[in-house]
């Protein structure tokens, strides 16, 4: 049985560790707050210049002054601090950022990332997203395994890039497979979605990847 | 030296003029200079390149000069929540160069700072780097990027003073601070004009030494794009 | 995660080797971290590599590590208020690199954000520029600084947080908080520990994740170089 | 009658103007601040990160936290603002300082300036003064004609010079020149202080100058 999205950002949400600053893109990486472990803190930073982004306001409180990435209105919390966008991707750019957590149209074997444009159609642009890929420590792609019965992990992305071998790991609503930034690329397949086969995972990904299920888990 | 002006089309007079390039401030809807945009609108400059994160919606923010068709070219990093942003483009009459969110903040603040050009890795191996010279560094490549300025820069801050000294509020701040020192004429509108020496010396986020002109818009009309909140009810659940 | 240490050798405890270089906030003896220099004094780790604006006088500040020869090499602008570092330099003990001013700002700032190089107007046609790529854009020449980062970054702030969010007080900031942003591993000491949410949120220098360690330094001794008054009396005649 | 010190700052100050954002060196730049005409605003920028700096403070109410470039404890206005070395310097390479007046060891007559370093000698470096002379707007030299009854106006700079052709006039105890700093180098005489003949300059200038002296004189 495939992960649901609430499934999906819990197990990204595995990912964090104590003291990490994170970066959550919009979507289904913006839930992953919602699975932070109480025994742990988590430092949200949004792109636009705010350090310790807290929840949404209550009714009545929003703030025009106070929005996040994706122009929603948040709240502030004791440890926030406000700075420029130049500031902002000085922190991202400067690998201060422990992890970032984003959405993806497809993800190739050897860790490129495509999440921005489709030839064809009217492009909104890149927003920060080139920017989180070839600045954030560590990239972790939440996705769904297909889009609309095609795979999204490729041999190699036919869209335009967001960056190049950037992606450290990729969970999709069927598993969970790690990828290397440098060296040879090697894209292995470490967790199955509960119920998922190896054989639906195979049969639904067109990158290459080597199988290493010792450490499996799931949601 | 009266740099206190008491409106923003009095702010605006005489500077500006047809295919000028302007900064203007503001992530989204949030912190943008409104009241000067709404000048420019009523000064009719046209063929504008515009530098701005987003392109304002429909009616709000640079949304209303792509209405008057004044704007020939736009820089930003995201756009097109904005229907006639999409119809001008996609009939050609409007320009449109993409940056990266960061390259672009990184562009005007070495604008403003005097560094010509500068490497990042943002964009590298994209379609982005295309035509850009990509060095190696250490090992990694990086791609070249040129510094921004602008014949006017638009910001918007919550406080200042009759020196130019400015203040931000939260993410209203964004790209406004960089946008003032990458202005050949900085033209700042401020929700509160203070008496010089009333904001303390080290909370002062852009000098005054940036900003020649200043407006004050005590009833600066601000907008939500993505009114997003949490239930009380549910909260205490 | 807990970032306050009760003393600056608790908070160096482990992070320093020989060999390893080390960022030193401050301008002259203003904003100099002192608790934490006497800190890498006492581990007694040698031929380090210190970039520092200044290399403090005899017996404050950096001169204290140039007595007991633990510095192998300076990069700095402007030195030599110091006889032990003109005697150290001269018998070869010492090696030293000077970068002006703005472009040993502009480095740590760019090694921070992740810029590995960039080009400046400073010091083309001079010494600075020999053995650099010069590049013309725009019809000027400018020659290419590479961004610097440091394995470790001492600075001085007036307040700090527990988050290790930063303030600095006056001309003390100078180079303490672009050094904050290009220190491997960046240590504060601060003349005021305060409960988190006190500082201002837009008031804020050096946002905290740019801070792991704090140490509280209750009673810093400040020294001042040029002690330069005007008389009462001459004011009033 | 060569200008005195007093006489050469209260010079320079002439070339001060309304609103100018200005920084001055040490020596007799910082005089400078004296004659600043009561009728104008001048804000006077400080390397070490300030704008607006104020008088010397009274006995007792020094501030070790409150320093000029010079190192000398000094004063704020209602007006200051401080700021770190990077964005001090972005400011100064911004070409945001309208005027920088400062010292120099030799200019030459296409406008090279040397005042930092002599070979042979214990260097200090270079401070700001590289940064200063190729990002402000404009520069002006002050200082005396001669050094030790050698000339310091040259042909050609033979120390190791600070910038290239970034003086734009200098003000000496004899007399004023310009300085272009694009196109053909040019350097005119353009003023004698009260008392010097042309032939006395001649004498005393290596540098090769033209004599436009209608715009005249004095201290």
């Amino acid at each position: 049985m495939a992960r649901t999205r609430d499934q999906m950002a819990a197990r990204a949400a595995r990912e964090l560790r104590d003291g990490f600053y994170v970066n959550l893109g919009i979507g289904i990486p913006t839930l992953v707050a919602n699975y932070i472990p109480p025994s742990i803190s988590v430092t949200l930073q949004s792109e636009n210049g705010m350090l310790g982004m807290g929840p949404f306001p209550f009714e009545g409180e929003e703030d025009p002054d106070l929005i996040n990435a994706g122009k929603q209105t948040i709240t502030e919390l004791p440890q926030t601090s406000f700075f420029s966008s130049a500031d902002s991707f000085g922190m991202i750019r400067g690998g201060h950022i422990d992890l970032s957590i984003l959405g993806a149209m497809q993800v190739a074997e050897n860790g490129d990332l495509a999440n921005w444009m489709i030839p064809g159609k009217m492009v909104k642009g890149m927003g920060g997203a080139m920017d989180l890929v070839a600045g954030v420590n560590r990239v972790v792609v939440v996705m769904e395994h297909e889009a609309r019965g095609e795979p999204k992990l490729l041999r190699e992305c036919t869209l335009p890039l967001t960056g190049q071998r950037c992606a450290d790991l990729v969970i999709t609503d069927l598993g969970v497979f790690t990828l290397a930034r440098k060296g040879e690329p090697r894209m292995v397949l470490i967790e199955l979605a509960e119920g998922v086969s190896l054989e639906e995972i195979m049969a639904k990904t067109q990158a290459r990847f080597e199988v290493s299920l010792g450490q499996q888990v799931d949601a | 030296m009266q740099k206190v002006y008491s409106t923003a089309a009095q702010a605006l007079a005489g500077q500006l003029r047809d295919g000028m390039s302007i900064m203007s401030g503001g992530f989204g809807l949030c912190g943008i200079p409104q009241a000067l945009i709404d000048a420019v609108r009523l000064s009719g400059a046209r063929e504008l390149t515009v530098i701005s994160n987003n392109a304002g919606v429909d009616g709000v923010g640079l949304g209303t000069l792509l209405e008057t068709r004044q704007i020939r070219k736009m820089i930003s990093s995201y756009v097109g929540e904005n229907k006639l942003f999409a119809q001008q483009f996609l009939s050609g009459e409007l320009e449109l160069e993409f940056n990266p969110q960061g390259t672009l903040a990184e562009r005007i603040r070495a604008g403003g700072a005097g560094i010509p050009a500068f490497f990042t890795k943002t964009g590298v191996g994209t379609i982005i780097a295309e035509g850009k010279p990509v060095q190696e560094f250490d090992g990694e490549l990086y791609v070249m990027e040129r510094g921004l300025v602008a014949d006017i820069a638009l910001v918007h801050a919550w406080k200042g003073d009759h020196e130019g000294n400015l203040v931000y509020r939260k993410t209203a701040r964004n790209f406004n601070p960089v946008m003032a020192t990458a202005g050949r004429l900085t033209i700042a509108e401020v929700e509160h004009l203070v008496e010089t020496g009333e904001i303390d010396a080290d909370g002062i986020h852009t000098p005054g030494i940036f900003v020649s002109r200043i407006v004050h818009v005590p009833d600066a009309e601000k907008h939500i794009e993505q009114r997003t909140t949490r239930s009380r009810l549910e909260e205490n659940a």
